[in-house]
This record gives C-alpha cells, structure tokens and sequence, in this order.
C-alpha cells in the first residue's frame, strides 16, 4: 500500500466534472496552491468548491472562478473576490454562505460519521430558513447537516508516507476537518518525510484520512495583506 | 468632539478584565488591541486559528503562514497556541471567549445586528460573524452612528438581513456608549464635548437618557 | 478438530486486505495482529487513541502511558499517531476503519450483537463495542460457538441487552465461518476435521447449508 | 492573572459535595491521579464523577468508591472494578453507561456550544431508550446531549504557565474534550514550564481551556496489564 504520488496529475486522478471538492485555507493562508493550479490544467467543470473562501481574482480558488469551472461554491467568506461578486451578483454561480463555525463543525461531522448537530449560529438569519429550530437551555438552535466531498485537497507543512501530516502558525484553519471528510483525501505537503520522522505525539491529522499524498512543486505562499511595523 | 476611531477603540479597551480571552473583528475593533491596560493580561483569539496574537512583524519578518481573520500578518507573543477552525469555534461557540467586539452596519433597540449582506449590492459573506454573536455573552459593536448619507445606523429593527438577534449588549460609537437592554438604548456616556441633543437627534431608535451623562474619560 | 483461539486468530487474518486500517477487540481479537499475511501492510487502531500500534515491549520498556484498549502496556510502529478519544471515535464513526474484529456473548441470525452486560449478573459496560459495531461497515466476530453450558450463542434472537442491531456480516467461531445475510447464517466454511451434522447441532439459530462446505485453509 | 496553583489544596478549592465533575483517563492512564487522592483528603460527598473508567478497586477513582463520595457515574467502562460492581448491582450507585465514543463526544460537544447531535451508536439498544431516533442516509440515530461539569480535572504530561497542556501516548485519551468542557478546569502536570516554551504549533489542550494548573506531588502511574515480550 503506498499513499506517495510522485505526479501531481495522479494526485488529482479520478476528479471530475460535477464533482464536490473540498479545499483546506483560510484565505490564501493554507490554500493547496498545486492542486488548484492542476485543476485549471485538467479544465474540469461544473465543480462545487467546498472551501472558507474564494481565493483573489488572479490566485488560489480565483483561477477556477475566472475560467468558470465552478458551478457552485460553499464558503463562509468571499469579500477579496470581485470576480466571484460579480458571478453571484448576476446569477451565474451558485453560492451558499454558511457561517464559519458552521462550515468547520459541518465538515468536522462529515469526517467524523455525525450527519447533523445544533448549534446557535444563524438562528434568526436567512440561513436558519428551512432548518429545524430546537430551544436548549433557553436559546434557541438551529439543526445543521455533515458535509463530505467526493475529494478532499488539502495542504500541509510536513507529510509522512503514511499520510500524517503537520500544519504550521495559522495555515492550519480548515485543512484538518476536510481530510476527515473527504471521500478521497490528497495532501499537498512543502516537506515530505519517511514514515517515523514525525513524532507521534504532535501529529495534526492522522494517515488514516489521508489517501493520496505528494510534495508540491512551488509554494509560492502569496500574502493577501501585508502588514508589518517598523523597528524602532 | 466626536470620537475618531482611535478614541473608539480606547474606550472599547476600558471594558477590558484582567485574564479575559477577547475576540477582536476586522476594522475599528482590531485597533482595541493597541489599547489594553497596562497592568492587564488579556488574551487576543483569532477565529483562523491562534490564541495570543501580538503585534504586527517587523518588515521583512512577515510569515505567509501566519495571519488573523483579517489576513493580515501577525506575530504570536509566548505562551500562544495554534488549532484548527472547529477547535477555534468551539472555544466560540462554548463561551470560553469572554469578549467579541465587531463593527455592523445596523444595530436594533433589541440587540439584533446586521453586518454581512445588503441585497442586490453587497455579499462578502458572514465568515465567522455568526457563530460569534450567537454564542458570546459579551459583544460590544463597535461602529459609527450614521452612515455616510447621514442616516442613523442605530434603528428600531434592523432594515438589512440581520447577522444575529438580540445578541448586542453594549455599542460604542464616535459619539456615545450605549447599551441595550428591555428593546431600547440606553446612554450610558457621552463623547467629550458632544451633547445629549445630537446624540438624540442621531439616534433612530428608542433611546432611554438619564438625567445625568457623564462624558467619556479617556 | 474444533479450532483454539489462535486458529480463529488465523483464520481471521485471511480476511485483512492491504491497506486497511483495523480496529481489534479484547481477547481473541487482538491476536489477529500476530498472523497479518507478510506482504501486507496493515495499521491497527486502538480506541484508546493510537494507531499504528505494534508488539507488547521487551520487558522492562512497558510504559504507563502507552497501552492499548485493554490497558495492556505496547509499542508503536514507526509512522504512528497518538489522538485523544473524541477524534478516535471520529475515525471510528466516519467509517476510516476498514475492519472491525470483537468478540460477543450472542449473535443473531439478523446480525444483532449481544457482549456488554447480563442483567442482573454482570455489567461491565459497552465500552467502544456499541460505536464499532453501529459503524463499521465491515464487522467479524470472533467467538465460541456454545457457551460453557453448552447451550448455541449462534441464535435466532439474541436474548441479553444488545450492543448493536443488523451489523455483524461474519462470525469465526471455533467450528465455522458464517456469513450473515437475508435472515440467516450461512455456513461458508468448517473448521478442519468438523463435521457439517456438528455445526447444524451447535447452531440454534437459521442455518443456510451449501451442498458442498469446504474446510478452512489455515 | 495567575492560573498556576502552588497547593493542590488551592487548585480544587470550590469542590462541592453533590457537584458534577469530569475526571480525564482511559483506564489508570492519564488519571489526575495526585487530585484524585486529593478528593479522598477532602471527603466531598455525593459526587457524580464522569470518566470513562471507574479505576481499580485500591486506585483512581476506586478510592472515591471505597469510601462511597461517589453517588453517580457516568462511564462506558466499568470491568475492572468489583467494588463499582458491587455498589451498582446492590443499587447503592447510580450508574449511566454510556458508549465510550458518544462520552467523547458529548463531553467535546458540551465545550464547544454544540448541546446536541445525532450518532448510530447505541441505536436499537438499552441506551437508545427515550431518545429521539432519526434516519439519515437510510441509517437510524439517536439525539445525544452535551455533557458539562462544574470541575474538569485533567492530567498532562506537560503545562505551561498560560494553561496550554501537552498530553503523552495514549494518556491523551478524554483529557482534552474534558478540558473543554468543565466550567472550571484543573490541571495537574508532571512538568510545569514557562509561558514560552512549549511550541505553538503542537499544543494538544490551548490555555483557554485551563483555569487552574499546578506539577503534581507523585505521578505512580499503575500499570494495568503488564504485557511484555522477552528479548529475542
């Protein structure tokens, strides 16, 4: 059994118009830059992009948005996007906007076999509106479903051969919850090692929802905003 | 005169408690951060993933991999701690954040909140403004009394698709601090320098005014 | 002959495919781990949190804080992973488990499962028995075929408190291998040297026979 | 604000007789052993203990059962126990039995807001009795509920001022959702460092989840099954 692709295309193998993808990132910070860039290349279609936000309009989920291979996305936020605006705004993408708690819970549920939990956010909002609403301790919840995907594509500092993979700072975010839920899951890592070279002890998502992993060629790592202070 | 940002953000840092966990929006209230009481530890959660946010990093020193909410580059101080998106909303949703200050665009008399959407116009998403006003106990709005047509933005109910109900406790405005209690406004203070009758006069929801309103120290 | 417990181990590991990750119950189960056929790789996940787990220590390396679901001290595989209980159950629930392997007081011809507790006699509890066998997709049971009293455990229904409902697909037991399907128990294979007219005597619940039983390759 | 305790007197100060607390461990593995005894000190009454296990009858949580502070327990395990089975079966103790993966995750769900979700586990069985059953993807659940307590002690192998814990093996086990959701948590470390030293990446339980740390006096850390192999 070896879960290491040496070329990004049998990586992505299997992936398909229609398909519903997760994607790991919080906005540029994570994103698995590779596949997405692989995907423009396979030109697949009709995508629903699972994934916390959008991308920019020339990078991460931006380069499908731009040349239309996404049919619907599932995000909490898409606010550094014109282009995606622009396609919601006159109906040529479908968009659900999902709180984010929600959208980590939700994927988190998908992995882990709960197809639906309450939780408090949204209720009172348009995305209560055809939900369930049960009172606990006196406040009012509304009854949330499991997300999966048919693949899951995430990005991760370290990997090992067996799939545990390690995060670093902040490019943690949503990537460890949609390796749990993907049907198929891929990792994209900056650094892949032998199986034993991680400690046991500290590894962030476990190989066994790992299906497929390979080193990614370029990071590239772009920073949306850069902001610094001066040494005094 | 009334408050600029900085002098809204100062008095937001007034409500801080020593040892409180404080979730801290995108805009004015990140600025609260620069205003913490000396003789105070309080703690600064990001919802992307970090609990002990310091300041921004020296230039040159910027971590691609290391942002908040706001995607802006930031440094951790010691004793921080990074986790994933249901980890970080579990410390939301569970309460463990004793503070959330966030901007809106519409506040109501009954601590309804709207901050996300203006139909037809406007949709970047609530990101994690949701689950935050659903879950803390504590949330200060931090925004602007009217907006740029003049037009009060502290209403009797709230004109645009709300983001949360009668979740609001406290509103800090370039002109008063204002909390929300029994579906109305109450002034607590008042911006130096400005009176009573603009505040009133600014004010489109039902507002509650003491005999007395201390102006605001800061 | 009727199998020892190391011959239902055996037989069991036939069943294990590259790949899989596998969760092993206490008792017979966990010998499973001694006879994975050479060329494969297998990852063994406790509920306790590991997986990757390997052979008991040398003596004089136990360590407390390693040990498996039934608080014996191990060793781990390089590329293991250590997780805490909410995240185990995860993989457990969500189906990343490929096979699960228990033992059990009582079987039915449906697929219930009956191993956690005799009214009024004993009660040890379901432990992670009533997570596994709600989940998996792939379930084996490994157990005697009678009980001391020589009375079947292979039924028509259970009679003691179930653990799960319609879950368990085959049972090893020292005479046979049974799958279960349709409202029966269908013999598949017999253990060396057992007799057909023996596992009919010994099996209470629905028998589906073949013309031709052949015997395990162990 | 201090959340290290110098005496483990200080550090389950507020322990009350007929108060609900979570005690973390799998088996004699990462007990909070040093404040397990510490309660036997105290004599508080009329506990109800939640744990996965109930100890052996001369350590961890047998002690509290030996001298009877234990009214309730919430457990999925109790087998090595006689004295527990003794108290049960003579009806002296109440007991819950809960699936141990439903512990895990009513214990999680109640420090994370979440105060019910649907699980397959237990569904057509004594534990399902009075619950509500749904069906999702042609499967039957059950609605479980969260769990909370006054007190949360857990035990970690390392703590930091701040309350950031770091677990060890298999003695992670329920430590960290029990962290989660105690409405005061305590921990007892075998090593106490300063804020600072632990990596941010690879912290198991964040300090937001801790109120109160302090280095415990004696870890004994009993082995329960001694299972070795000889040198070849």
């Amino acid at each position: 059994m070896n879960k290491v692709v040496d070329h990004i295309s049998d990586a992505l193998n299997g992936i398909e118009d229609g398909m519903t993808i997760m994607l790991g990132g919080f906005g540029l910070c994570g994103i698995p830059e590779n596949s997405i860039k692989e995907l423009v290349k396979m030109g697949t279609k009709n995508l629903t992009c699972i994934s916390n936000n959008a991308g920019v309009d020339d990078y991460g989920l931006g380069l499908l948005l731009q040349r239309k291979q996404i049919k619907k996305m599932i995000s909490s936020y898409v606010g550094e996007n014109e282009e995606f605006e622009r396609q919601m705004l006159s109906g040529e993408l479908e968009v659900d906007l999902i709180p984010q708690g929600s959208l980590a819970e939700r994927c988190r549920a998908g992995g882990a076999g709960i197809p639906a939990f309450f939780t408090p956010a949204g209720y009172g909002t348009e995305v209560a509106e055809g939900k369930e609403v049960r009172v606990f301790n006196g406040k009012p919840h509304i009854l949330e479903s499991a997300l999966t995907a048919d693949f899951a594509i995430v990005k991760a500092w370290k990997g090992d051969t067996e799939g545990n993979l390690v995060f670093k700072a902040t490019a943690m975010n949503f990537n460890p919850m949609m390796a749990m839920a993907g049907k198929i899951t891929i990792a994209e890592v900056e650094e892949l090692v032998p199986a034993g070279s991680l400690d046991p002890n500290f590894i962030h998502t476990p190989g066994i929802f790992v299906q497929r992993i390979f080193k990614g060629a370029v990071f590239e790592k772009r920073i949306e905003q850069r902001t610094v202070r001066k040494r005094a | 005169m009334a408050l600029d940002k900085i002098g809204i953000a100062k008095r937001i840092a007034q409500e801080l408690q020593d040892g409180w966990y404080v979730n801290l929006g995108i805009g004015i209230p990140t600025l609260v951060a620069n205003y913490v009481p000396e003789e105070m530890t309080v703690e600064f959660q990001s919802e992307n993933g970090v609990l002990g946010m310091g300041p921004f990093p020296f230039e040159g020193e910027e971590d691609a991999d290391l942002i908040n909410a706001g995607k802006q580059t930031i440094t951790v101080n010691p004793g921080a701690s990074f986790f994933d998106s249901a980890t970080s909303f579990a410390m939301i949703r569970g309460q463990h954040v004793q503070l959330t200050v966030l901007g809106a665009m519409e506040v109501s008399q009954y601590g309804d909140i709207a901050n996300w959407k203006i139909p037809g116009k406007m949709v970047k998403g609530m990101g994690g403004a949701m689950d935050l006003v659903a879950s803390a106990e504590n949330i200060i709005v931090a925004m602007m009394h009217s907006n740029k047509a003049g037009e009060s933005k502290i209403l009797p109910a709230c004109t645009l698709p709300l983001t949360g109900v009668g979740c609001v406790k406290k509103v800090v405005t370039e002109l008063a601090v204002l909390e929300i209690k029994n579906g109305a406004f109450h002034l607590i203070e008042r911006a130096p320098g400005v009176t009573v009758e603009e505040i009133i006069a600014k004010t489109a929801g039902k507002l509650i005014v003491p005999e007395f309103v201390p102006e605001m120290v800061l």
